[in-house]
């Protein structure tokens, strides 16, 4: 099994700081406060290429804008999954189709989908975090042959804040060898749910339990909030996985998206142009 | 500075006669209805005051005016009831002693004590209101835009002078 | 070429002449890098200025890109343009290092930042080397030398009198080309030995460094943020600190979007939505500059951050002294390692024994 | 060693020895001869680096909120910080059983680098603690200083050359908010200048941001003011930011008087934030 390889402060050249202006082509719910958000360029195409995993920076004049993972690529459109926290994702759940908006990017590195073919993958994920991880499991998927069995472990604060649910509970199933373990930390009666009740790095280890997962020739993908990343790391690697085979996406404060305005460091690197995946092997050396 | 051109639009205002942009805090209670009572009495007054309706005359932050002033008006009024009158008994009052040091501050730091004025009017007194924009409109029209107010150079070439002054 | 002391207010009117000369001066409440007007004196000696020259390059707000919205269609305008050749005289070797520093910033790692490239290339920097450090001084340490300045065009070496020229770009070799011609055969004058200077104050740099490298020093953050009032003077005097934000003035349906100056001190430069702030406690704060200074920075460009002016010790109202901590970390007594460095150093050991 | 910081020494070691406080509020030395800075002391070891003579030039009071959550605290405190001790408590951030105060009467303070006295000292109407648990050594002669010296003279401009002082002035101003940071009175959970929203202020660096910032902060603390030019003392431009506090303290004295100034009783509502019925009535 080779070592799985990142790329880091890749992505290069171009005008980092002007945005080009992009047409909203569809929006939809995806729960009561998630939104995708499909944009293109006005001449219908894609804005640019981006690689798995890879961010750009949506804005809305004048509310101000705000750097995302791209949740997947369409042939000539990007989409956004979008949670509404703050000033600026408010305004962007107010947009309709035929709205314009700007987009810059891409945006740092990508998830190591070279590196990782002929491995069993392991998705670990919680509430909003879904989306960046989606953009592997979806290039996974696409390329079903080159991966051993995809395990995807979801949770979310209650049912209704799962996100993205055709591909949980009807596509994603369906694909060979592919295996969707949810789980929601809150439950209600007549919420729709009747699974798995629990937080996520318990279950993810009872998962592994269950389905006897092995941790060789296995690569683990975890993203999500700040206590959700931190129990479930712990968990991964309490389970047998190698810090280096443990892959995460981090997020932060970030301005400029190209690594010049300084607030999205962990350490000596940056989040935007240098991240934002690393595995855990790297973030272990990396003063917090 | 406003992304118009300001220098532009003084220029043209120069040409023609000064238009002045003067905001009005208006209470709901009473100096709305008493602008209200002004229409329908057909009284006459300058369209250069924009009426901005707030629940009460205690309701108008002083940062609001700052901001306007800054921001492209050439006056502010800010109108309530009477003391005494107030429709949550006591919201003018504490206006009252806010605007009044506030606007002292404001007349410190050099601001026109026209361009910034606080007036009480009650409901039934349309003839005052109009009386009060007809006035504040005639004082802001002597004072001219607030690009007016900028010191000449010969007072900051002074100032600069005296070392130590800053 | 040798060039009077008293000669430089002509000098500078001879620069002016063609294009903006930035000189020591007083504007603003501050001495800083003032434009030159023509006939008033120049001296380039004494104390060094406040604000640092890094505004030159590096604007306190500089628009990006106007924005207009017409009927719900968006249109965007870039304000990147070329920028007028100017001059800055006087440029203290600590700052002229800040200058490599911040072009390492923003020209290096895969994006080069087109607004501070266009007043980069417009500048010729002019230095002096420097006989007067203060006892806040300390860029020895910081391996900047009083008498060279390598990032800088033309190097003025202060020989008692009058100044050498030294050219040391092809921009250099053309000003002093120009200069000879503006200013005659008379700019000759007697000149002397180059005088020397050091600093007094000479914290101990490489063993911090070092030492940051590998143990945790939270307990000398905190003991600073028990202090320090996390404004954000001492960033924004610094010569090298380069963070901004990017923000925007609004009016109606159109706006322009700019940077501004930000400050790691703040509580919200790291703030995200929802509200969660990976830097919410000042010492993390103050941890998060010392360490950029004199750590961050290094592993990532290959040297410090700091070039040792003094700015913002001699400005801090709260009395936080960046040398004084250099020296507090470089001779603590023994700290425990970092998680990162145990990791780094178990790593090692695993290698070394995979490969006996 | 003077006596003061003798005391002080001793006061701190045993407060922090039998577990009354948590720590000690003071000031301790720094690099050069005559630098001071404010310092925490958690221990009878660190206790014996306070320092209290006339170089303490800061206001260490505002450290004593952030440390609450560490038990009860030690203040070392001069008038302004007790003061700054009654607004604390006015405004609902401290309980006076959360501090114990140590009255240091102040002897006026000097400026390290000129050997003059302190600007915010000359200004100062009360060097007595207005309150106290107990006091180190004994109570001074109270100045009798005119501290509206500065507004009256500086009234004497025209409205014109005041205008063109204030566009110096905020001109100036690089909004590192140390003025802000450094208040007693400043003690909102999140500044208005921190709001994320737009349109509460702009973030760039202008006069015209500069006065909308000093002006509606000068304004919120106004009738808040203890007076003790800290933020004058910190501002790293030297701004003279107490012109804009003295002339409020006077106007309110005068309006609805008498008023000696913010934090000299530990309760009581403050001027902007009540009213007579009768107040002066000018905009008729």
């Amino acid at each position: 099994m080779s070592e799985l390889v990142l790329q880091h402060g890749c992505a290069k050249g171009g005008e980092p700081y002007v945005p080009q202006v992009c047409r909203v082509i569809d929006v939809r719910d995806q729960t009561h406060d998630v939104k995708t958000i499909r944009v293109q360029t006005p001449e219908g195409g894609l804005p640019f290429e981006r690689k798995p995993g890879q961010l750009a920076m949506v804005s809305l004049p004048p509310y101000g804008e705000c750097m995302f993972a791209i949740a997947s690529q369409g042939p000539d459109y990007l989409e956004f999954v979008i949670k509404r926290v703050g000033f600026v994702t408010e305004r962007l759940h107010e947009l309709r189709p035929g709205d314009e908006v700007g987009v810059r990017g891409p945006y740092g590195n990508w998830f190591p989908f070279d590196s990782a073919r002929g491995r069993n993958l392991v998705f670990v994920a919680g509430g909003i975090g879904m989306p960046p991880v989606r953009s592997f499991i979806e290039y996974a998927l696409e390329h079903r042959a080159d991966y051993g069995r995809i395990d995807i472990v979801y949770s979310a604060s209650t049912y209704d804040d799962l996100v993205y649910k055709d591909d949980l509970f009807q596509n994603w199933p369906k694909e060979p060898d592919t295996h969707v373990h949810v789980s929601v930390y809150h439950a209600t009666d007549g919420d729709g749910w009747s699974g798995k009740v629990g937080y996520t790095a318990p279950y993810l280890k009872e998962v592994f339990a269950e389905e006897g997962l092995a941790t060789d020739n296995a690569a683990a993908v975890l993203c999500g909030g700040p206590s959700l990343y931190r129990t479930c790391r712990e968990a991964l690697l309490e389970l047998g996985f190698d810090p280096a085979d443990v892959v995460t996406t981090l997020e932060a404060r970030m301005k400029c998206g190209v690594g010049k305005c300084g607030r999205c460091n962990v350490g000596g690197v940056f989040i935007c142009l240098d991240g934002p995946v690393f595995t855990e092997a790297e973030l272990a050396r990396i003063p917090r | 500075m406003p992304i118009a051109e300001t220098a532009h639009e003084a220029q043209g205002q120069a040409n023609e006669e000064f238009r002045p942009k003067i905001l009005a805090f208006c209470c709901n209670w009473c100096t709305y209805a008493g602008a209200d009572l002004a229409g329908l009495n057909r009284m006459n007054y300058p369209a250069d005051v924009k009426v901005l309706r707030v629940p009460c005359s205690g309701r108008v932050n002083p940062q609001h005016v700052l901001r306007a002033l800054q921001d492209g008006c050439d006056g502010v009024l800010v109108c309530g009831c009477h003391p005494g009158d107030c429709h949550y008994s006591t919201g003018n009052y504490y206006a009252k002693r806010r605007m009044m040091v506030f606007k002292r501050l404001l007349e410190f730091e050099g601001l026109p004590p026209e361009r910034f004025q606080i007036r009480w009017i009650s409901g039934s007194e349309a003839g005052k209101f109009r009386d009060t924009i007809v006035q504040v409109t005639d004082d802001i029209k002597k004072l001219g835009p607030m690009a007016a107010d900028e010191p000449s150079q010969a007072v900051v070439a002074a100032l600069r002078a005296k070392e130590g002054e800053l | 070429m040798i060039i009077s002391k008293d000669n430089m207010g002509a000098l500078a009117d001879a620069i002016g002449a063609t294009q903006t000369v930035y000189v020591p001066g007083t504007e603003r409440a501050a001495t800083r890098f003032v434009a030159h007007k023509k006939g008033e004196p120049v001296v380039l000696g004494g104390a060094n200025v406040r604000m640092p020259p890094k505004d030159l390059l590096f604007p306190a707000t500089e628009k990006m890109y106007r924005w207009k919205k017409h009927e719900g269609q968006l249109s965007l305008e870039t304000e990147a343009a070329a920028h007028e050749p100017f001059t800055v005289l006087g440029v203290r070797p600590c700052d002229m290092a800040s200058v490599a520093k911040l072009d390492l910033v923003f020209l290096t790692k895969g994006f080069v930042d087109e607004f501070y490239q266009a007043r980069r290339d417009a500048a010729t920097f002019v230095a002096v080397t420097c006989v007067d450090p203060d006892g806040d001084c300390f860029c020895e340490a910081m391996g900047v030398r009083l008498d060279a300045a390598p990032a800088a065009d033309v190097l003025l070496v202060d020989r008692g009198g009058a100044y050498e020229a030294k050219p040391q770009t092809e921009k250099g070799e053309a000003a002093v080309a120009a200069w000879a011609e503006a200013l005659g055969a008379g700019a000759d004058a007697a000149a002397g030995d180059a005088v020397e200077a050091h600093c007094t104050l000479n914290p101990a740099a490489a063993k911090a460094e070092e030492r940051l490298r590998a143990e945790d020093f939270d307990n000398v953050w905190h003991s600073v943020a028990d202090y320090c009032l996390t404004c954000g003077t001492c960033t924004f005097e610094c010569p090298t600190c380069y963070c901004f934000d990017i923000s925007q003035d609004v009016r109606a349906d159109e706006g322009a979007r700019f940077r501004c100056w930000d400050s790691c001190m703040f509580t919200q430069y790291t703030l995200m939505a929802g509200n969660h702030n990976p830097r919410a406690d000042r010492a993390s704060r103050v941890r998060q500059r010392f360490m950029h200074k004199l750590r961050y920075f290094a592993d990532r460009y290959g040297e410090g951050l700091c070039v040792g002016c003094g700015r913002c010790i001699r400005d801090c109202p709260a009395g936080v002294d960046i040398a004084a901590i250099i020296d507090a970390v470089a001779t603590a007594p023994e700290h425990e390692l970092t998680e990162a460095a145990r990791t780094v150093q178990a790593d090692e050991a695993k290698k070394e024994a995979a490969h006996v | 060693m003077n006596d003061a910081t003798q005391i002080v020494r001793e006061r701190a070691t045993a407060l922090l020895a039998d577990g009354t406080v948590a720590a000690v509020v003071g000031w301790a030395a720094g690099r050069g001869d005559h630098d001071r800075h404010v310092f925490v002391a958690r221990t009878p070891e660190e206790a014996a680096l306070l320092v209290a003579d006339q170089y303490c030039g800061a206001l260490a009071a505002k450290r004593v909120l952030s440390l609450l959550d560490e038990g009860k605290i030690a203040l070392v405190a001069r008038g302004c910080e007790s003061r700054a001790v009654n607004r604390f408590m006015a405004d609902r951030q401290l309980k006076r059983d959360q501090v114990h105060v140590i009255g240091w009467p102040c002897p006026g303070m000097l400026d390290p680098a000129t050997g003059d006295a302190l600007k915010r000292c000359t200004e100062c109407q009360r060097r007595n603690p207005v309150l106290s648990d107990e006091v180190v050594g004994d109570p001074v002669p109270e100045p009798e200083l005119d501290r509206f010296a500065e507004l009256e003279r500086f009234e004497q401009k025209t409205p014109e050359e005041r205008r063109a002082f204030f566009q110096d002035m905020y001109e100036s101003c690089i909004r590192c908010y140390a003025c802000r940071n450094a208040c007693p009175c400043c003690t909102c959970r999140v500044c208005f200048v921190d709001q994320e929203r737009v349109g509460w202020m702009g973030e760039e660096f202008t006069a015209d941001q500069a006065r909308y910032y000093g002006t509606v902060r000068a304004f919120h603390t106004g009738d808040r003011c203890i007076e003790c030019g800290e933020c004058q003392r910190v501002c790293p431009q030297h701004l003279p930011l107490m012109l804009l506090m003295h002339k409020q303290v006077r106007d309110i004295d005068g309006l609805f008087g008498p008023y000696p100034g913010g934090g000299m009783e530990p309760e009581g509502p403050d001027p902007l934030r009540t009213y007579h019925t009768d107040d002066l009535e000018e905009f008729m």
